[in-house]
């Protein structure tokens, strides 16, 4: 550790937070090894202990440090350690640096409709032509892809073997023609994600990310990733057992007696979760992320709207009102933020977005606890022979 | 033990209201109002209170009205949950309704005038307190804006139960603010009364006209309730059993189905509870308080439920504006809040039923 | 309902309960066509309403006439009907007075060990020699079969169709000496149950009720009137809720205002149950009981198990003892009885005895709602082929 | 933060006191228990206690015990639930021992003696409140008889906190009388005191020693509960996965699938909880008040939930004595109970964290 600090202290020397242009600080920081310290030299890291990061993270916030862009949460949470781990070296230097600084942000062309749960029925195709890919298909779900430069896609290039073993991961250039994105309303009023129409994208075969058929393998590694991120620590009260909390304490007409047992069952919730997750991030600091983080994601999609909704019943008054349905496009997605409405229907999308709480629970049903699969008539099936 | 069944009549009454409304209403129409809450969604209530004459349901026919009971006004809710419907069938036809009746039938010739335009359809009525009044409260208005109230927006009348007794003010003697609402096929409004209108009832009386509209309220929502949770359970049974994942329909997974059992169960006791109140409502039973806050406390719960279950099991389709459950979700979330939150009515009941903490 | 009132008055005049050996009054009843209305005349019934019976059964009461033995509930309320419908005329004569006056106590054999949910899957094989079968096999959860005489049940007569079809339907005499009846404790200590060993029991095949094949149909019927017999309407309270709220009116120590709500919530859930199955009677009373009543026995189940759990906590001093671990044998069972600790045991076996809750969720989702079945690898499969 | 992890010492310790276990006590010794209370068990007691050394382990080095802290302990809890276990560790060798190390610290030589033959396995030792007593209720012995209290069939010393301070009494010159028990591998008796005994702590030390020995059984009780709850799993996932009904196991089953997987988040939550509890317990973390209501809120549930989860998923078999779940369903319940209910620990976590009615 003493290493590391030593790093934070002279990147901060050599270019202070306050004189520093944000996005040349973050260039710094990523080429001092600071980004992500447990990816290798030379790629934001200094393969030092993935748990470092915590101390590194609350050092430079004390500096007062510009931290990475929030809206880029797929970019740094997904598309970097994928990227760190299957990419080409050519490929990790030319998008690891701009990705951290935030000089270009990534999305997340994975679902599709109907490919939703069943993400591995992906159906944009991508067909190989000399050296590079033609890509067609709609995406959907994909947040931020209106601000994004890049994304990682997942695309079917093989239709003759079951569907697992035809994907293949990509990266796409979202300036291409062929990329038509269309905000998809949600129903807090807002368009966080989009529609992405892709008719003949053009994507380089140097562009392709691991090899041709294992998409699938790739893509779950990253969508593993996005679950510890969402599961990572946080201080007591942190996340919608807080603003409960608070209001209760300073608001005594929110105060209800026949609902102060339901509170304290989900602040007993909240805490034993983040206890959880606490205890899982000290697991990963010896080890690898696994499917036991999956559970964490149910426990926190559950809490979310459970809360919220406790919210507007101990205020109904204000709860009856609404602060706007304006369709906005954000550029990331607020749980803790604006009304209790907006907060209890933004928190219905958490057991869905990122892998549906019903999936999770197979995950965590088939892969942790070892129980016999479902049947699954689409097993050994050639993609092309599969009713959709 | 009260007939808890529908009637051949309460059957047609049903045909008649689901159909008009099919043809006049539909979900984007709803939609619309969260972008323009001016949108013009005034043929649903001219079809239910002019051409099928359902405002005057609750009227006495001596003062103009169809002299129908509760149990029809409930088959009527119901279908109005069902889709969802932007009428003030709930706060002018059922509420301010049954307070002008009680204040009428004590003799006030001006509560049997207002009647007449609300049994007509011509004008609508909304009492100004909270929608999230409950009777035995006491709650009164006294002065300033007073908000969420429901059924303001676009009201003739206004009852406004003061300290001195219950007043009758034309709405253009007060100030009606209309709010963006988590239900705008419902909206709320901040009201401030300027005006005195006219004495309807003492304060003693008023307490016993409003408690009583209140009650009419709360019986007759459950069935409303009922209604947005059995649109919401069809439709879901209708969705899973056609969306097709792992080469499957994914109504045949296990989990999906034993949660649907479950909700159905649900709706089954709701349906009960919702008539249970209607009936004792119409029947004037002394058990009405405790059948009221039963069929709230439950119906409440299994609307969302229903709602709640209808969007996670569409899944992504669920979360988005273009799909009409979330008009259903809105609807469910602000009827659990109105007129008394679940748990406010179990606290009620425990006094009811002697269990009190 | 005269008609009825004065047959009711026309027996007790005749028969004075006071006066009558109960036994004598039963059948007098039976042949008064009072024991159960709605059965044709001669079998016990006056082809009335079925829904006349309750207020049969509220004069009898009234008048302090005996009623049947509860301890012969498999007898009523699913032999007789199952004979009614489906049973010879010889049979119906046979079986049915001796039956309701308690001379003849019945149990049920269908439940074996390796058909529990899936019922349809026994084993039990009766192999036809002449005129008479000789049945053989094991069967379990038999409650009663150690008061019984008589018995409803379902065996294997031919292993080479699909499982459905394979199955029929008999009477057996109890007194067979084929028949082994060893007592089946559970975990309340007592042993309500008993497991039944069938070996070489002879059933003429006038016992045979209903075709050869034809015994799943018939012991639906049979479960479905079972179901029916368990969400019959009765008084407010008159459940486990009644036995809490009776202790919270009297006894102030057990009130705690953080179990306030939740006592409401089952008190609302038990009135709201209670209120469907008056409605569900109101529906029967002009038509015939469907796989709706399913779904109550998934209430009842529920209640019993979540009011039995709050009783303990509201008293949970009494609750850590326990009044006996006794193996008794009990006429019949009884959810009301005891202490806490043994009406919280009890209720666990409500999920799972006369079908588990997750088979009722399975028939109300496919029966009453149509979802799409689940798959069933055994379908259409002979079932001498299907794996066990 | 605290580590919540088992140490690699902890690992051993797990696998010598389930090893051992395994070796004297088996499921059906302990449902012998239920038929005759009397059955010798003592088995199980010698090989935790002398063989392992167990009771020691929160008795200080200079008390002649083994020093470790209650994190240690915690692994030996989580094992002795896991194993259902009628010996008296948590009430002899945790809250009593707790009681006595407080008087020993401040001077007391009869604790510190006690203490000896607590720690060599020799005497087990029972504080005499009800069972289900909880730190800050100040609860004394006014003489009479107390019930349940639990480790005191077979205990040599009594712990008796009366108004004028915390005695020390020989079992002989008390009556204890064994109570048939919900959970008879943890018997609860009635107690009446008769003698004296020595007086260890005047009445303001002893409410504070009395509380700590509390407060260290709720936090260890959270331990034994995650066993009980983490046995119930894993036997379920192992039945469920072999158990064959419709020509599938029934754990391929989805609806199965998903309970098992919302109780594995449970346990993993409780597992989370309990260390912390252990953690906060070890390192007398100011914490730890609130670390122990929440421990006992949630494992308490937890380990009933998984406890009623395996009867009903075991189906009808769960439901027999043959089988051992009914034996963790009691032990589970009766946890649930013992030292606090989740409710009354939830209403004192209000008051820790500032959050009141």
């Amino acid at each position: 550790m003493t290493d590391l600090t030593e790093a934070v202290r002279r990147l901060l020397a050599e270019h202070p937070p306050g004189g520093s242009d944000p996005t040349a600080f973050l260039g710094a920081r990523f080429d001092a090894g600071l980004a992500w310290v447990h990816f290798p030299v030379g790629l934001g890291g200094l393969a030092a202990p993935r748990d470092a990061q915590t101390e590194v993270d609350r050092l430079l916030a004390e500096a007062g440090a510009p931290g990475p862009d929030p809206a880029n949460a797929i970019g740094l949470g997904m598309a970097a350690p994928t990227l760190v781990a299957h990419g080409s070296p050519e490929q990790q230097q030319r998008y690891l640096r701009r990705l951290f600084t935030g000089e270009e942000i990534w999305c997340q062309l994975f679902s599709e409709p109907g490919a939703g749960s069943d993400l591995a029925a992906v159906a944009t195709r991508a067909v190989l032509d000399g050296d590079t890919w033609s890509v067609t298909g709609q995406k959907v779900w994909t947040s931020g892809a209106h601000n994004a430069r890049r994304a990682i896609l997942l695309a079917r290039t093989d239709v003759d073997v079951p569907k697992h073993a035809g994907l293949t991961y990509f990266v796409v250039d979202m300036t291409d023609p062929g990329v038509d994105v269309r905000p998809l309303r949600q129903i807090t009023g807002e368009a966080e994600f989009n529609e992405v129409f892709l008719t003949d994208v053009r994507v380089p075969d140097t562009d392709r990310v691991a090899a041709v058929g294992h998409g699938w393998r790739v893509a779950t590694e990253t969508l593993n990733n996005e679950r510890v991120a969402i599961g990572a620590g946080a201080d007591r009260e942190a996340g919608q057992i807080g603003l409960v909390a608070r209001r209760w304490r300073e608001d005594p007409s929110v105060r209800s007696a026949a609902q102060h047992d339901t509170l304290m069952r989900w602040w007993v919730e909240s805490e034993v979760t983040r206890m959880a997750g606490e205890r899982l991030r000290q697991q990963l600091a010896v080890g690898a992320p696994g499917p036991e983080s999956s559970a964490m994601k149910l426990a926190f999609a559950r809490q979310a709207q459970g809360i919220t909704n406790l919210m507007m019943e101990l205020a109904p008054d204000e709860a009856l009102e609404h602060d706007t349905w304006e369709l906005v496009r954000p550029r990331s997605g607020s749980f803790l933020g604006r009304g209790p409405g907006y907060r209890y229907l933004r928190a219905k999308g958490n057991s869905i977005e990122g892998g549906t709480s019903e999936v999770m629970r197979n995950v965590v049903a088939e892969r942790v606890l070892g129980l016999p699969a479902d049947h699954r008539p689409d097993k050994g099936v050639p993609f092309k022979d599969v009713p959709r | 033990m009260t007939d808890l069944l529908y009637s051949a009549d309460d059957q047609d009454l049903r045909d008649a209201v689901r159909g008009s409304l099919a043809r006049v209403l539909d979900h984007d129409r709803v939609a619309a109002l969260y972008d323009d809450p001016g949108a013009d969604v005034s043929a649903a209530w001219r079809a239910v209170a002019s051409d099928l004459g359902l405002a005057a349901l609750l009227v006495p026919e001596h003062l103009g009205g169809a002299g129908a009971t509760a149990r029809e006004a409930a088959v009527v809710a119901e279908e109005l949950g069902r889709a969802v419907a932007p009428v003030p069938f709930l706060t002018s036809s059922v509420v301010a309704t049954t307070v002008l009746v009680h204040a009428a039938q004590a003799g006030s010739q001006e509560a049997a005038d207002a009647l007449g335009g609300l049994a007509d359809g011509t004008s609508t009525a909304a009492l100004v307190l909270p929608w999230t009044a409950r009777a035995g409260t006491r709650t009164t208005y006294d002065g300033g804006p007073v908000r969420p109230v429901a059924g303001a927006v676009g009201a003739d009348l206004l009852l406004v139960p003061r300290a001195d007794g219950l007043h009758l003010v034309p709405a253009a003697d007060a100030e009606v603010t209309p709010l963006t609402s988590l239900d705008m096929s419902r909206p709320v409004a901040t009201v401030e009364v300027g005006g005195e209108g006219v004495l309807l009832a003492d304060s003693e009386q008023a307490a016993v006209y409003v408690d009583a509209g209140l009650v009419a309220g709360a019986a007759l929502l459950a069935s409303e309730q009922l209604g947005v949770a059995q649109w919401c359970l069809e439709t879901t049974v209708a969705y899973v059993g056609t969306r097709v994942q792992f080469a499957r329909p994914i109504g045949s997974f296990q989990a999906v189905k034993h949660r649907l059992a479950d909700l159905y169960l649900e709706v089954v006791q709701a349906q009960a509870a919702a008539r249970w109140a209607a009936a004792a409502l119409a029947e004037g039973d002394p058990d009405l308080p405790v059948a009221v806050a039963t069929a709230q406390s439950w119906c409440s719960e299994v609307a969302l439920h229903a709602a709640e279950e209808a969007v996670q099991l569409h899944g992504g389709i669920g979360m988005t504006w273009e799909h009409p459950v979330h008009l259903y979700l809105k609807r469910a979330k602000a009827d659990q809040l109105a007129l008394g939150t679940p748990a406010a009515h179990r606290s009620d009941l425990g006094v009811l039923v002697d269990l009190v903490p």
